[in-house]
């Protein structure tokens, strides 16, 4: 089995041949063979060679290992072609919440031109005020939310283009 | 005292019903509607609903408490820590209902409430004090004035201040107006009261509080210091007992236990409080303010001491005699806490609220966990993100710093970020090891740090479990995921 | 000394685990068949594959764990307790492949393995003993002349022994014979040796036990005792320090540790290590037994005098001098252990071995928990049914009491039986709060005891959960249920 | 809502109206307004009137109040007319593994008589051996196991008539 891997934006190779797995990334290469038990849903016990690892992996996609959060995504290279969703958001920017809490303030209105770093939205969280920011210089097109509003996490709370 | 309100939530709430059972008391948790379900609630002998999730709407509702504690015939509350807990107001609202206040009496809670108002005490009680004006200051020129004879770098305080709000540092005169304007609409916002004053600023200073203990007879001790330098947006995140300051200064416990006695003696102040300080370089300190109620960091005191706090605030409450003479207390060993948030810090201290998904909480020789949560609880967006508080006691400073980090390699809690990967950091930097640490310290750390090094066979391991089949990477709740992968993927495909 | 192979498995082996990752040592956990996976596998950084489950093709094979050492590239060696701990060839075993054995010298664990050498060892050091036999009885007619001597009630037992196995009460010499082939046969069967040897049974004794720790350089010192008198088919369920005796008999504790330290010394032995004693009713001691190794209960020490004795294990291990002095050692406060077993109480202790459904393990204020499992783990039926041990520390005996009960009360465990709520009633039982308990306290317990008195309420709030629509009853995983009520229904229904 | 409940082998009754439940058992009559609410599966905080309750309810019935195993049961009345399994086995005893284990001997053979109380099979788990006695006097109809046998909970080992 083959599988492509993004580790800490790195892309890399796993490769599974029955109890044996060989990762490459960058300049390193490692094999070793392995054992997996599942102990509890998402919560897993590895073996690699000699070393022991506890894996979280949460709904979310998260990955815990040994207490440490990594930024690791797996892929099949099978399903690559066909996953093309987001190429038509290319250069349009949507700002959703990064966390459930309150609208404190709207900073721009549809039709402003923002700088890349410009203060765009004040939300409210655990008594704590965060600036949310434009990743880029454009237009705000869509304004989606208002002051006072509660969001979810993830919620769409303006588009830039 | 038969039966107790705690007028509290979280962590807090549950050290309280502990230490309530522990005594044979019967607890009552109040819960908001974020707060329905939560451990506290569960672990109380009952619980009683006090409103909406917004605490102004529940936990800050003067009548909603008392009535609450009437109806379940309640003879005494606990204020805990926050939310009511230094409003001189409610400890007078509980006496005049027939409720034993867990606490200081109200006229300490109202005087020692003001900074100015504070600081007027501890200077007739003899306690050195930064210097810096007793009053509020009326306009900007009286403002330039006061600065000027302090000599700057100053800092401008709430006079009701705390948690760092309506605090600004000013190195010049000529950003002296806007820094008053914007510390005292941020204190207006806050706590209703635009008063500001002006203060000496003390140089990468310590910060160094003493707790202190006394009976409704007249008889108070102290418990020694916490160093709770460390701190990030002004709020703690690391605790110790002793403070490695101590072992620079031998003869500063003593001096600082005196000084922090005298000061709540003047205040006529029972029960357990907190008077903070401030230590400088030549170990120096000065009287900043005093907490009056069981302060979040009382766990190290009470690892050191033996001494149960929240035993002899109730003991005091009753109105028992604190058999502790001064000469009877010890300290033994290290303790250094670290308060777990739920928030992230390589995005600014993020806030994280959510549902806890996993959760397995570290134990064994030295440990101490005060925790307010469990697996599948949400955690309120409501509330601070004070998740628990983890303790490791040792026989040196050293050794209770490697334990508390074997604890947090065992701690397991997904589904909202958290401080833990970020205390790992710190118990392993030189720097903090060495105790040669003030309140600028984590900003300090933030700047020099660098990413820890990614393991490859970590990384190996994190695949194989992604790569199981029940497992294949799949829409999150918030819609369809698009990875970085994918792009990178697509990128290269169209080369 | 870099990376320790922990020869071990269940809660012994995780606090191994921490013990080693607070000393900056690497460690190898091992794992049969039914352990893989368990939560010592997953806290150790590397973990070894030994065998089926049964311990003889396991734990106990001496070759696969030095093998695993080997593969490893571990330096050191750690037994645990039972197991391979007392096996003086294994120790020897390490030694001769180069390994450091954290324990005491083989020859140590063989001259203090057999109850009688080790009786020799004791009287030649002037400790006291109980009257009896120090050579194996050859035969009915010798047994008949010792008895006699002795005088009756006498006891049986195993010279290999332990553990009870092999012991029998002798009330009249009419029942004498058919004990001694009973007690015989059952040590043939349980340490393959079926030599057995009499003594004068104290009667309602009190068993309390030293803890001796010396160095690699003849330093030795005691750190105490533990009062280990409620026990289960001779096993130990509470120990705790200071043994409530100590405060009749107040030159007591200084006597029993000095005659423990000049056996221990007399034995040649270093690391830790526990002589245990008798206690009769009028303050006499006598010497029973060592036990040559890091003792289950080893925690309460640990708590009250602030020593930590796996720490200390490594460091004499690795030749390091015991910078420890006899008068450095105090005792603080009281700290209780209990003995969380798979088991169920009221069936006669039946083991309970399963899948562990919810688990919420207690914290807090003066608590230590030192567990092996977690949610979702099947506690496998080839071990002992230890679960994890739950210590409580306060000041005061009657405050670990009281902090024990609230935090068992905290305790979620389901999925096995266990003796927590046994544990609850004996924590409120007058006579054992009074401290006066022996050997026989249990057993007496049980025969007094009466039933806890139901609560409609928490009846109530049963009902209403098993009536909600998702939890009705179904069948269980091994059919179908025929229940009482339904029985009883048809009973009503055919009237 | 009606329920009968069986609590520590006394019959009961349960009834629920909207947020309000009542409890009868024995001479005791309770009534109470209540709450209840699912903290993770199979575990609930319960409100009855003032008072909170911790309850488990594990996959095999075993139920837990606030760490207190109860003997509790609730049936549904008119489930009841069609439960009518088991009675099949009135006079038959089955006797069944209590635990996983070993069967270290089995003391009786097909057609022996045997007491109330008598030992008929030894089974060892934990280092322990448990003696398992006949619940009644009668004739060993079958004996489904044998020395050395590894056995699962709940695994008939005899029957007895």
């Amino acid at each position: 089995m083959k599988r492509e891997v993004l580790a800490h934006g790195q892309p890399g190779n796993l490769s599974i041949d029955g109890s044996s797995a060989t990762y490459q990334r960058d300049e390193v290469t490692i094999a070793h063979d392995f054992e997996i038990q599942a102990t509890e849903p998402g919560m897993y016990w590895v073996r690699l060679g000699n070393r022991s690892f506890q894996v979280m992996r949460s709904a979310s996609g998260q990955v815990v290992v040994d207490g440490q959060r990594l930024d690791v995504e797996v892929y099949d290279p099978r399903n690559l072609r066909t996953s093309g969703r987001g190429a038509s958001t290319h250069g349009r920017q949507e700002i959703a919440a990064p966390m459930p809490g309150k609208i404190v303030r709207v900073l721009v209105a549809v039709d402003d031109v923002v700088e890349e770093g410009q203060g765009v939205v004040v939300v409210e969280a655990m008594k704590m005020q965060n600036e949310m920011k434009s990743p880029k210089a454009g237009t705000v097109r869509e304004v989606r939310t208002r002051a006072d509003a509660t969001v979810a996490a993830g919620e769409i709370l303006l588009v830039i283009e | 005292m038969r039966k107790v309100l705690i007028a509290n939530r979280g962590e807090i709430a549950v050290r309280l019903v502990r230490g309530l059972r522990e005594r044979g008391l019967q607890s009552v948790a109040v819960y908001s509607d974020a707060d329905r379900a939560s451990l506290a609630v569960q672990l109380a002998d009952e619980a009683a609903y006090i409103g909406p999730s917004p605490s102004s709407e529940s936990y800050l509702k003067v009548e909603t408490i008392l009535d609450a504690a009437k109806r379940h015939g309640a003879d005494a509350i606990h204020p805990g820590y926050g939310f009511l807990s230094e409003n001189a107001e409610f400890a007078a609202a509980c006496r005049d209902a027939g409720l034993v206040f867990i606490g200081p009496p109200a006229e300490a809670i109202r005087d020692m409430g003001s900074k100015t108002g504070a600081r007027r005490i501890a200077i007739a009680a003899g306690a050195p004090v930064v210097p810096g004006t007793t009053a509020a200051l009326e306009n900007i020129t009286e403002a330039k004035a006061a600065a000027k004879q302090l000599g700057y770098p100053v800092l401008l305080k709430a006079s009701a201040g705390g948690g760092g709000k309506g605090m600004r540092r000013v190195d010049r005169e000529e950003d002296l107006e806007s820094a008053l304007r914007d510390a005292s609409s941020e204190a207006l916002r806050a706590f209703k009261d635009g008063s500001v004053y002006v203060e000496k600023l003390v140089v990468e200073p310590r910060h160094v509080e003493i707790q202190v203990l006394g009976d409704q007879h007249g008889h108070m001790i102290h418990l020694g210091e916490r160093e709770c330098s460390v701190q990030r947006r002004h709020q703690k995140v690391i605790e110790e007992c002793p403070a490695p300051v101590m072992s620079q200064w031998p003869q500063l416990r003593a001096k600082m236990g005196a000084a922090a006695v005298k000061v709540a003696k003047a205040a006529g102040y029972y029960n357990a409080g907190t008077i903070e300080f401030l230590v400088d370089r030549d170990g120096n300190f000065y009287f900043l303010e005093m907490n009056t109620r069981l302060q979040v960091e009382h766990p190290v005191t009470e690892l050191v001491t033996g001494i149960d706090l929240v035993e002899w605030q109730l003991r005091i409450a009753q109105g028992e005699h604190l058999t502790i003479q001064q000469e009877d207390v010890t300290w033994t060993g290290s303790a250094v806490e670290c308060r777990v948030y739920a928030e992230d810090p390589e995005q600014n201290y993020m806030p994280s609220p959510g549902k806890i998904e996993h959760l397995r909480e570290p134990s064994g020789p030295g440990i101490r966990l005060d925790s307010g949560i469990y697996a599948g609880w949400t955690v309120p967006m409501e509330y601070d993100p004070l998740l628990a508080k983890l303790c490791a006691w040792a026989s040196t400073r050293e050794g209770a710093i490697q334990r508390l980090d074997r604890a947090i390699s065992e701690y397991v809690l997904t589904g909202v970020r958290t401080n833990l990967g970020l205390f790992r950091e710190i118990l392993a930097d030189p720097i903090f090891c060495s105790g040669h640490i003030s309140t600028a310290y984590l900003d300090e750390f933030f700047a020099r740090r660098t990413p820890r090094a990614a393991c490859p066979e970590a990384e190996l391991a994190a695949a194989l479990v992604l790569a199981l089949p029940s497992n294949e990477p799949r829409a999150t709740a918030n819609g369809v995921r698009t990875s970085k992968w994918a792009t990178a993927g697509r990128t290269e495909m169209m080369r």
